[in-house]
């Protein structure tokens, strides 16, 4: 298997399904000429030309609905944003109009669309550009909602929200883009709603998306030294979730915490623990931990910054209890 | 009735003989007319006019049905602007795509959608053009590539917007004319799309309903510039404003911005003046204007009543045949409620359809029961 | 004590704080010349002039904005959204800059307002305007989120958001607006963040907002009927939340059923469930059980919509699954 | 420096004695000479002069202790604009209120704001002028009126709004600079904005810093309207656009904008021509623009070289001044760093506070620890 970045996997994913269906283009903030400001359509301009990848104007309101109202008429766009926080201003399209669509119209119209582009926080840059959405959206019935934790699911998991006949939203992470890891050469699809069993454990199951599963592998690393053994599931799609996976896992250690970058409250991480007392109530041990990024806007200054982001050590340390070894 | 406004005024493309409107011919100059330009046929002239008319006793029917609470909800009713109904859909293309705000019923009646299954829609029937689902504001037609029927205000710009973008990218030829109404064009989102469309030199028509109110507010208190023709011209749209009444000319101007957009020459920006005579939704009794304000355009202005008398002055009809005419729709009307209202509700399983195109085995939809 | 609507309860509340305070101004459509869509708003462009009550252009996210500018100032606004799913188009406002502002301006400036409207679903108005939103905003620290659910309350709780120096999330509820109930004459002012025991029960814990407190209080009537004694909670803050008076009920009771007319998925009542599971977790008896809207956007059709709201029995079967007496 | 910039050119106001700039004078002329307009006092000139240096040397250690990463996050210099940074704060009085975007150093700097917590803010020190907690992006200065700082392109633009209408509303003569890019010009919120300040003629000077580019997008790419003073006309907002290399044509002009809007005649829109010299933001190579582009305007326009030799011909320095001038600031600037530097890191505690003005007992702030 090839080894490649995060970004090259995503890159290689559109590129693949632009050249398998031309009704597929790219748009966004800088996503042409620039090549992305993260570099993630890189070289796509000059592969599939200005008709197919193309730059918009800072209105992300108006190009959204250029997506919705284009993937209406049977074309299949990528609307790039250049990071979720900035998609608050078109939410609107997103949860009014394409999550709608379909419903409203008595299923005539839907919208086989991806708004994609970088979730939570990068580095340093303040409470603005810091925000995880993906509780929000999830939140919304007619929408679908990816995040891939490594190169392979988001190559996989990216080639399958191109091609599905729903609205998917594509939640990368900044912070991710560099990583490295084996991507399986040729057509390579992952379906979406399946999660991802990223490491077998028996004594504690840690739920983590997104950047967090890496936390959440590293945290079982440290739990193993300690002669815990955590089982790390990877949701990957976050809705539809695939709750038998995660019950699956809690039925099997009795204890489980959840993991989110975002902030605690009405976040992911409440979901699933709603979910595992609904499923798994009787194989609880103890209650479900959430670990959470802390509830204040994200600060600028490297100390503050790093005591608001949920640590591996948080993760330890909520496992420990969780499983009573604290 | 649903066959005739199918037929979209075919006639006028068909028929031989056409009328100058307005001006009394002799039979002479009536059959050495066989151009189009500023003229119709005498059967274009009456689609015309009994689709404005049918649109008028459709949407008071509708009033009727929502005082007996049979329909619920919001219902805007749009009396008073069948002219731009009626003339945008003589001046557009089958194929051409069109979408506009909650205030749906006349516009998707002119595009030739059957009028039992809007009836239906708004009685929440399962024959309802979208299956009882959407409602007043939300009506759709796919096959009439008309595309809503959309309740936040200003958001069927953007989409509108990516329509034009797909016959760009397609060059499919088609034009998009999006709707929105004086209100409306005040949103943000109107700006960004005018700018990317002119940027883009997009297929598309801008088309405000200016009918001098957004519920209870008045222009001039909520635009500093009320010509809204000009809305455009910081982004470099040209502009037009058309008399919303007149059924012909609003056709005829149209016309052009369409095929201006068509052409290649990137969208246009056009206002009707028009008015609504009933208030902004069921529940509104319109105080904030004057009897006079009303009259003056229901009595004025009134574009059934302007066409009646444009046809009756060039021969082509009679008061007595116009009386006929309204009768017949009428019953017409009664007869497409009924039949509505022996419809059956959805059936309970539609709760958990058209969420998901592909839903995902075990996980749509989520019954809501979890105990 | 007087018997007066939910709406003319909102309404005295904004003119008494109109008229002690003058930096206090009511700006919104429809909100002056038209008295309200609903009527809030009656009588307050008369008493306090064009001035102090201002109709504005459909320009959600422009006004918003302009709240939030003016409190900068030390304006006191009260922003009306016609209804909160309008409010979509102004989240970035709200979010990124009321929730932020503070914080980002390390305590320099802050933004006393209140942004008010109807929230959740009216009655048959479709997909577009019946979301709830407050699991979205309660998810943001900066802001606090208040849902009253009688006239009482909304007074009380009204005239405390408006003096307080925080920015308030007040989503009062369209078919409660006619609701007659008594209130206090007089200055009378409910503390955020107090939740209200709305009934006392011993054998199940009814935790219910807004227009499904009504509902909750139903529920009990029957189910009292039926030998069962719930007690309803009325959060009336979202956020902060009175976990407390919630995690005293349910150790009383040893069971417990959230309702919430939103949407199942990471909604308010998803960060209940997980906080009673976090801090009563050896007193539940059984799954904290959340009776939601149905995932799907709201249908037009009398009888589907019905079946996409949570209705009174929904709540007496989860009530009785939850107390083990189904 | 701090005092220097705090004292925001009052010699400009106090002093008897004006110099025609760019026009050498004799002794006999520059006494003649007591009025305002063309004229600028010698100890003004020589503070607008020392304030764009001071900005362009602050930038350059900026970007020097970012390449250090002592400096992180997003960092976006205005190395090229310091001509409308300190012709706006000229122009304007200390009251006005002022806000932009998240390209803030040159303006919180010119506003009078101690540079050492501006530094210190960029290097998240507790001394910052936010505490450290917001870093480049957002600037604030609640007593020099500057209220960010803001990270959301165009954001800015309806809380200027807002601080226009409190003026209106307030009635205290304060008329409101709301700054925004070429790029942020797009966004819908902005036309929302003209519109209700044109509407309700609010005290609002919205000045577009024109820099060519948003991002890697030039102009042409992203406006259908290029001449973006004239973004306002559909709005009925009148425009101008000035030169923003030029600093004394750029104040003179920003002050005929400033008093339009200061009495009473609503809101005016300013297009200041200015070129960043950096890319974007750190990251940014600006491989997009040609070195001929860039040197065309560094070498030909840059607003410093062009302050220098109008005062050099009018006699009122010498190019050795000016060097050591240079000397001067850049020392002065080193020790600025080095004293932001030497600071601690905000308080852990600091990670608390600042969310709520009255937080609830027991409820805020959360500590996020529940095992
Ligand atoms: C974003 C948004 N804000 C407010 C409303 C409530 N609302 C519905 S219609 C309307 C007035 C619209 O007026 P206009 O655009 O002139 O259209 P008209 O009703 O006259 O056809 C308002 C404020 C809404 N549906 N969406
Ligand atoms: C709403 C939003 N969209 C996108 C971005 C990312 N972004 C930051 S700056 C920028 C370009 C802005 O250009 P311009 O307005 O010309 O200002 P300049 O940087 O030239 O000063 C973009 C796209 C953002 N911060 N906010
Ligand atoms: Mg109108
Ligand atoms: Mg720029």
């Amino acid at each position: 298997m090839n080894k490649i970045t995060y970004r090259e996997a995503l890159n290689q994913a559109m590129a693949e399904e632009m050249t398998r269906d031309d009704r597929v283009f790219l748009m966004g903030e800088e996503v042409a000429e620039y090549n992305g400001a993260y570099k993630v359509s890189q070289g796509l301009l000059d592969k599939f030309g200005p008709k197919r990848v193309i730059d918009t104007p800072i209105t992300e309101l108006g190009f959204a609905g250029l997506g919705v109202g284009a993937s209406m008429t049977g074309l299949r766009p990528v609307v790039e944003f250049m990071t979720w926080n900035f998609a608050i201003l078109a939410l609107d399209q997103i949860v009014n109009a394409a999550a709608k669509m379909k419903y409203m119209s008595g299923g005539q119209y839907s919208c086989p669309m991806v708004f994609r582009g970088a979730g939570g926080s990068a580095a340093r840059v303040g409470a603005q550009h810091s925000q995880s959405l993906e509780n929000w959206i999830a939140n919304v019935p007619g929408l679908k909602v990816v995040m891939p934790s490594n190169p392979a699911d988001a190559k996989g998991l990216l080639k399958a929200s191109i091609r599905d006949n729903d609205t998917v939203i594509f939640i990368e992470n900044e912070i991710n883009y560099g990583d490295v890891g084996p991507v399986p050469e040729g057509e390579y699809i992952i379906p979406l709603g399946k999660a991802d069993i990223k490491r077998v454990g028996t004594d504690v199951t840690i739920v983590a998306h997104s950047r967090m599963t890496g936390f959440a592998l590293e945290a079982a690393k440290i739990l193993a030294e300690q002669g815990i053994e955590a089982e790390v599931v990877d949701p990957r799609t976050i809705r539809p979730l695939d709750e038998d996976t995660i019950v699956a896992s809690v039925v099997k250690t009795n204890c489980a915490v959840v993991v989110e970058e975002g902030w605690r409250f009405a976040g992911i991480g409440a979901e699933i623990s709603a979910r595992i007392m609904e499923r798994a109530f009787d194989d609880l041990d103890a209650p479900v931990i959430r670990v959470t990024g802390k509830d204040v806007p994200m600060p600028y200054a490297a100390n503050l910054e790093l005591m608001a982001l949920p640590s591996v050590a948080d993760i330890v340390e909520a496992a420990r209890v969780a499983c009573g070894r604290a | 009735m649903a066959n005739r406004l199918a037929a979209r005024f075919k006639g006028r493309h068909d028929s031989q003989q056409y009328f100058l409107v307005g001006v009394a011919m002799s039979a002479e100059q009536k059959s050495g007319i066989t151009h189009e330009g500023d003229f119709y046929s005498e059967e274009a002239l009456h689609e015309m006019h009994d689709s404005m008319l049918f649109i008028r006793r459709f949407e008071e029917k509708a009033g009727q049905l929502y005082g007996l609470k049979k329909i619920g909800g919001f219902c805007h009713l749009c009396n008073g602007q069948e002219a731009v109904c009626v003339g945008l859909n003589s001046a557009a293309d089958a194929k051409d795509y069109m979408m506009t705000s909650y205030r749906d019923h006349g516009h998707i009646l002119a595009r030739g959608t059957d009028p039992t299954a809007v009836m239906a829609e708004l009685l929440g029937r399962a024959g309802g053009v979208v299956k009882g689902k959407g409602g007043s504001m939300h009506m759709f037609d796919i096959e009439k590539n008309f595309a809503g029927g959309n309740g936040i205000v200003g958001e069927q710009v953007p989409i509108g917007l990516g329509f034009g973008f797909s016959s760009w990218y397609k060059e499919d030829g088609r034009v998009t004319i999006c709707i929105m109404g004086d209100g409306g064009i005040n949103q943000g989102a109107v700006y960004e799309s005018f700018n990317m469309a002119a940027l883009w030199k997009l297929p598309i028509v801008f088309l405000v309903e200016n009918n001098q109110y957004a519920m209870g507010t008045s222009l001039d208190r909520a635009s500093a510039e009320t010509q809204l023709y000009k809305r455009g011209i910081s982004f470099k749209i040209p502009g037009i404003k058309i008399d919303g009444m007149d059924v012909l000319e609003f056709d005829k101007r149209m016309r052009e911005a369409i095929e201006h957009a068509r052409s290649g020459k990137g969208p246009m920006l056009v206002e009707a003046n028009t008015y609504r005579y009933r208030g902004h939704s069921m529940s509104d009794p319109a105080t904030y204007r004057t009897r006079a304000e009303v009259d003056e355009w229901r009595s004025g202005r009134d574009p059934i009543a302007r066409l009646q008398n444009q046809m009756i002055a060039a021969g082509l009809s009679t008061e007595e045949a116009f009386k006929q005419k309204d009768k017949d729709i009428k019953k017409e009307v009664a007869a497409i409620a009924k039949a509505a209202e022996a419809q059956p509700e959805p059936g309970a399983s539609e709760l958990w359809t058209d969420i998901y195109s592909d839903p995902i085995e075990g996980a749509y939809p989520e019954t809501g029961k979890v105990y």
